[in-house]
């Protein structure tokens, strides 16, 4: 595919990444592709510190009698892996770096709205990250990642304060963020394209950004509550002054509950771009699942009581809540129905980012459903705080969204760097994350029905085989997850060059060349076709800005 | 968000600044949400403690806290006039009303350190130096807690706009503002005048109760 | 927003800085009033909504047609809405509430 | 008794945990079902729509909602199904038991569970009960959040600092059952363990015998209303115009503000610790406050005092 193909004329203007190479041409940057690398390395960091802490927690656990680490030192662990996992790697992950880089792009526009805004959320995030590595270092806390009250604040041991400050400080990082996507969504898409030919993971970015502009300042409040109370002896969750404990969890709540669709919503419009491309067919019902999104974010908010169905909140309130967890799960069902339909009458291959797309379908409706398990009131009496809420969290936010997330990394990753990654290697990376992640995580299950509270760094000697296998996937995953950023590395040196447009996508990020130039697009594309129109007979497919190609020779990336 | 150019991803000037408002109004949204919230557990304790929260409220200084409303409410008036100024070209108008409206705030800072004294002196700083008065319990507690954080917060958020509008202030006397360019300061108004809403809330939370006996 | 137009009229403005401080005094009015505990919060709260309302429209701008500015600005106060709508819930039917 | 046929099913020892089981081994299924189809299609397109197959392909159809409304639908009545049934079970295992046959006081603190039972034989980290019987559980906790959780019975309550829950349960297989906290409630949350033994009557009966308790709980109760002074104010012969609290537990007290409530153990725990926030109508409000001065242990002996009075004077 030559220049002119995508309609370039002319000499191809110099790229994003080689406009300039100072270090301070990167920390000052503005462009908003170089603050998603930015965010990029940042968050990778968070990652690898968070799996080394669930590395540990999997090492204690090979033995019941738990003789590894102080039980303080464990606890301490599972606490760092759930802040720094959550709020430091998978909630920035997608929106802020793929988002980053691939919104401005996909609506046809040639920043963000607020290029210094965005530089600011970076520096936001960078030094709440900072007072998150402090906070390691001088030893972390007790809490664990949901900072219950009165404990918190009257009788934890580690630095609460600080994590509350990390995590407040995250939380403008988050805002602004979101601020900034949600109004260049509204402003500045290019011409003729309206919300109905918007890619999938615009939507899902949009709907995201509501959520965590909605949501967030509610943690901050709480966090801000929690750490003034600590520092300050007396507060409004304190039930010697007559303060309600369970106003915490619902303040919490109220926040973390829509933080977990924070968490999958971007996932889910990455699959959306992945499947529909490898499947080379349209998404099967693109409204359904546009509304699905925007409905899912909605109704996500109405549902935090399930997590309290066992704290002491009325019997009527469990109940409505109940309900709305349900509720909230046709919106997940349709999508998940769609994705597979859309395979149906299509013309798969199997590159890397779809055996990562096809994984997060499956380990997606496992956790889903396992969600809904507990959603089942009586069930999550039983179940409420064992190991079976942790797998299936982690189903959906590690073999869902980090699956994703990867597979977005490697789709996009000829586009934000200009090179191909090894296919073999990254399909084998694909295949050993699926394996290493059911090791990890079924058996966890198991061990959440018989009865294993979590939070745990000692059990009885009867669950040892459960446990043993689930950290001996643990250490398959750890493999899996490595893998990757060995040879993406690698590629950066020695990878083939790409083209603009390897995989024959039709969104606009690919009406460019890769890596993209700094203003985006030699000039400002005009948008005249829907979204995703693959023809499943030979392969072919038209851009959204309406030039009709046949279908790329993948070379090996075809099966 | 405030340079003076047109930035690349703009077509023209007023895409710009209304492009700019809009941020503000969002972020506004997620003000709404952060004070919403501290004023939600305020009123759950409210309806649980009413009495204690009748005899708390009475240990407020409402003199105080009214006039303070009306400082705030003028600094609302005197920003939207300056934003006005800057539209008609009106420069020395515009740098001496940005000028008011920023002492405003800072005459609002001055009274409510006036008033923390003063509730030091009353011993209602719960913890540092409290004393509970005949027929108070712990959860007037609560409620000095929440006058400290809610106000304390609010405080920030003013000194906030207070350096905001000294920033315009200088840059207007530099003559940076002209009617065609007047973004910066529409959207630090915005802020200002929210700021001000924050405070009818909180007012209405505070200082009323416990005035007019059982 | 476009160079040299006329410029608005100062008096909106002044009017609705009195109408607040009239606001004001009434709410500081009501407080000595022997209204109640149901009408105390409502009326406190009523004013502030009204305050709010007109330096919402007034000196925010929010007149004119409508626009996206609108949704953003009623947003963050509709979504309160579900907060303590739905914590209500609890509350309202816990036993033991409004004790706890 | 799923227990018996299911592999690694755990054990099961209640009334609730037969329900609840059923309850999950009808939903599992159904999950299983659904990943089975979910699965199966996925498998079935991958392999007949690969690239290099030679399936006819059409031109995708221009868009109908039929397959979408249809299995929305589905969902959804599944969805309420699940509902319905958890929420109705819930409700029968989760609700304050009108009838009961025995009394447990449950103190957590960390880390341990503290055990009272109404006799006054007292035990730490284990709890011992009869079989078959309705056994009413009222949880305080001395510190923080803790979580009074029996797998075996399938069961947890979260035991809230400042208030006291109740729950019940029914044991229906006599033996010996872990006992676990499944809130996390600080360093040795993982050893806030203990064992709960189901015995037979003769058993119980035996095993209270045994404990040498010499006062019931009540009667603790009692001696505890003379130490701090109550009986100086609730006893008929006091000057003070207090209420007497004969017949107090379960009526309907009105307070001053105009509320009216039913005395449960919440709201006597409240009268004593924060009398200030609920004033008897007709009395004046003299009652101090004991916050800080009882223990949840002394404040659950009154409370089992206070209980007794009902039980003696009601109908
Ligand atoms: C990305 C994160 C994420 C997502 C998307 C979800 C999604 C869901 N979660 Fe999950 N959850 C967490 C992260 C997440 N959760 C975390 C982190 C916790 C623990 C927090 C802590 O305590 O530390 C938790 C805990 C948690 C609990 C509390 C457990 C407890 O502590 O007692 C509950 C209870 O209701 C629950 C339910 C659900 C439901 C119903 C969904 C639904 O949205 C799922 C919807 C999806 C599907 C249902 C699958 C697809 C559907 C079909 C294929 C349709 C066909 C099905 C039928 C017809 C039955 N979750
Ligand atoms: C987004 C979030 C996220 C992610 C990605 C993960 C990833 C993993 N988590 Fe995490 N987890 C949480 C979020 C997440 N977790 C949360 C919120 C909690 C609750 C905390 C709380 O209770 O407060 C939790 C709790 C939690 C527990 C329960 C602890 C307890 O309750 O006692 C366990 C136990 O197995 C666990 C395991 C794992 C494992 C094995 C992985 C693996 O997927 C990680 C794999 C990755 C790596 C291993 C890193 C990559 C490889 C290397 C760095 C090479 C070097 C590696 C070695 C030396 C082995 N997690
Ligand atoms: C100084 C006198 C005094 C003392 C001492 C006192 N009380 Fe009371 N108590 C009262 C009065 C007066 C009321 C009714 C007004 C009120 O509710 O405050 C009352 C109300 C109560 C109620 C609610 C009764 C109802 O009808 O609803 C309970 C329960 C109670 N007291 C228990 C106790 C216990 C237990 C103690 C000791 C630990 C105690 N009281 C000590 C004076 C006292
Ligand atoms: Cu007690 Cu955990
Ligand atoms: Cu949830």
């Amino acid at each position: 595919m030559s220049a002119v193909d995508i309609g370039m004329a002319g000499a191809v203007p110099r790229s994003y990444l080689g406009e300039e190479y100072t270090l301070a041409s990167w920390l000052f940057t503005r462009d908003h592709k170089r603050i998603a690398i930015l965010f990029f390395v940042s968050i990778t960091v968070f990652f690898f510190i968070g799996g080394f802490a669930a590395a540990l927690i999997r090492l204690q656990l090979l033995n019941p009698a738990g003789t590894l680490f102080q039980p303080e030192v464990y606890n301490r662990l599972f606490t760092m892996h759930g802040i720094v996992m959550v709020w430091f790697f998978l909630i920035p992950s997608i929106p802020a770096t793929l988002g980053n880089f691939l919104l401005p792009l996909q609506i046809g526009a040639r920043d963000l709205a607020f290029p210094r805004l965005n530089l600011f959320s970076w520096s936001l995030f960078t030094f709440s990250g900072l007072w998150a590595i402090y906070f390691i270092f001088i030893g972390g806390n007790d809490t664990g990642w949901t900072f219950y009250e009165p404990y918190s604040s009257n009788f934890a041991n580690g630095h609460v304060i600080v994590a509350a400050v990390a995590v407040f400080i995250n939380g403008f990082s988050t805002i602004a963020t979101a601020l900034n996507f949600v109004v260049s969504t509204h402003r500045l898409r290019a011409p003729g394209m309206t919300w109905f030919r918007l890619p999938l993971f615009v939507w899902a970015i949009y709907a995201t950004s509501i959520v965590m502009l909605l949501a967030t300042p509610v943690l901050a409040m709480t966090l801000a509550l929690v750490a003034i109370e600590r520092f300050w002896g007396v507060g409004i969750f304190n039930p010697v002054l007559g303060g309600d404990p369970i106003l915490f969890q619902h303040m919490f709540w109220f926040y973390s509950h829509p933080a977990v669709y924070i968490m999958i919503l971007p996932a889910m419009g990455v699959v959306s771009e992945l499947v529909t491309c490898f499947a080379r067919c349209p998404i099967f019902g693109y409204k359904g699942m546009c509304y699905a999104l925007i409905s899912i974010a909605i109704i996500g908010f109405f549902v935090w009581g399930h997590h309290m169905f066992t704290a002491g909140i009325s019997l009527t309130s469990a109940v409505f809540f109940s309900l709305m967890s349900f509720i909230v799960a046709v919106p997940s069902a349709i999508k998940v129905f769609n994705w597979t339909a859309t395979l149906h009458n299509s013309r798969i291959s199997f590159d890397a980012p779809m055996l990562y797309a096809l994984g997060f379908v499956g380990l997606f409706t496992i956790g889903g459903l396992t969600g809904l398990i507990l959603a089942t009131l009586s069930a999550d009496i039983h179940l409420q705080d064992t190991y079976f809420v942790i797998a299936h969290f982690h189903f959906i936010m590690v073999g869902g969204t980090v699956s994703a997330y990867f597979g977005g990394l490697h789709y996009w990753w000829p586009k934000i760097t200009g090179k191909r990654y090894p296919e073999m290697w990254a399909r084998y990376a694909a295949i050993l994350t699926f394996v290493g992640f059911n090791f990890t995580f079924l058996p966890q299950f198991i061990l959440g029905y018989l009865g294993m509270p979590r939070r745990y760094y000692t059990y009885a000697p009867d669950l040892q085989t459960w446990n043993v296998l689930s950290s001996a996937g643990a250490s398959i995953l750890a493999v899996a997850y490595a893998l990757p950023l060995i040879y993406l590395g690698w590629s950066l040196f020695h990878g083939k060059r790409a083209g603009p447009n390897p995989w024959g996508a039709t969104g606009l990020e690919w009406r460019t060349s890769s890596p993209p130039p700094k203003q985006n697009f030699p000039r400002t594309p005009v948008v005249t076709e829907l979204p995703y129109r693959y023809d499943p007979r030979d392969g072919s497919y038209t851009t959204q800005d309406g030039v009709h190609f046949a279908e790329p020779t993948l070379g090996e990336a075809s099966v | 968000m405030f340079s003076g150019r047109l930035q690349e991803q703009y077509t023209d000037s007023t895409q710009q600044s209304e492009t700019a408002q809009l941020g503000m109004w969002v972020f506004i949204a997620t003000e709404v949400m952060f004070f919403g919230v501290l004023i939600f557990s305020y009123m759950i304790y409210r309806v649980a403690y009413p009495e204690q929260f009748r005899l708390a409220g009475h240990d407020s200084f409402i003199l105080l806290g009214s006039i303070n409303q009306a400082l705030l409410i003028t600094s609302s008036l005197t920003m939207v006039l300056a934003v006005r100024a800057a539209k008609a070209d009106q420069q020395r108008a515009l740098v001496l009303l940005l000028g008011v409206t920023a002492a405003l705030g800072l005459a609002f800072l001055g009274v409510k350190g006036f008033e923390y004294a003063k509730d030091a002196a009353a011993h209602s700083v719960p913890v540092v130096d409290y004393i509970f008065k005949p027929g108070e319990h712990r959860p007037t507690e609560i409620f000095w807690c929440f006058y400290f954080v809610a106000t304390g917060l609010h405080a920030i958020h003013l000194s906030v706009g207070i350096a905001l509008v000294l920033i315009l202030l200088v840059r207007a006397s530099q003559g940076a503002f002209s009617p065609g360019y007047d973004a910066p300061l529409e959207v630090i108004g915005l802020y200002w005048s929210f700021v001000d809403c924050v405070w009818f809330f909180l007012f209405a939370c505070i200082y009323p109760l416990g005035r007019a006996g059982p | 927003m476009s160079a040299r137009m006329p410029p608005e009229p100062v008096g909106p403005y002044v009017i609705g800085w009195a109408v607040l401080l009239l606001l004001l005094g009434l709410s500081v009015l009501a407080a000595y009033e022997p209204i109640g505990p149901i009408f105390q919060p409502i009326v406190h709260f009523g004013i502030a909504a009204t305050q709010t309302a007109i330096v919402f429209i007034l000196f925010m701008k929010l007149r004119g047609r409508p626009s996206l500015k609108w949704v953003f600005a009623a947003a963050g106060f509709f979504w309160l809405m579900f907060l303590f709508g739905l914590s209500t819930v609890d509350y309202a039917t816990r036993s033991g509430f409004p004790l706890r | 008794m799923a227990h018996v046929w299911l592999p690694f099913w755990p054990k099961n020892a209640a009334l609730s945990a037969s329900l609840i089981d059923l309850i999950d081994i009808g939903e599992f299924c159904l999950v299983l079902l659904i990943l089975s189809f979910v699965f199966g299609m996925m498998l079935v397109f991958c392999l007949k729509y690969r690239r290099g197959s030679g399936a006819a392909r059409h031109l995708p159809n221009p868009k109908s909602w039929h397959w979408e409304i249809g299995w929305t639908a589905a969902t959804l009545v599944a969805f309420l199904v699940l509902f319905v049934i958890g929420a109705k079970a819930y409700l029968f295992l989760y609700k304050p038991p009108a009838h009961y046959q025995l009394e447990l006081y449950v103190v957590g603190k960390q880390w341990m569970w503290k055990i009272q039972h109404p006799g006054g034989q007292r035990e730490i980290d284990a709890v011992h009960i009869p079989v078959n019987r309705v056994i009413k559980v009222i949880l305080a906790s001395q510190d923080v959040i803790h979580s009074f959780y029996v797998p075996a019975f399938r069961l947890k309550h979260d035991v809230v600092p400042g208030q006291f829950e109740t729950f019940w349960f029914e044991a229906d297989r006599t033996g010996s059952y872990p006992l676990e906290c499944s809130e996390f409630c600080g360093v040795e949350h993982a050893h806030m363990i203990g064992t709960v033994t189901v015995m037979s009557d003769s058993g119980y009966a035996r095993w209270l015998a045994d404990q040498g308790a010499t006062e019931s709980l009540a009667q603790q109760g009692f001696g505890l209303f003379r130490r701090y002074g109550c009986s100086g104010c609730h006893d008929p012969a006091s000057t003070v115009h207090a209420p007497l609290l004969d017949g107090l537990f379960g009526s309907v007290v009105h307070l001053a503000d105009g509320r009216s409530m039913v005395a449960d153990e919440r709201y006597i725990r409240d009268c004593i610790l924060l009398p200030a926030t609920q004033r008897v109508a007709g009395y004046p409000p003299v009652m101090p406050s004991f916050q800080g001065q009882l223990s949840e242990e002394d404040l659950v002996r009154i409370l089992a005092y206070i209980k007794s009075l009902s039980a003696r004077h009601s109908p």
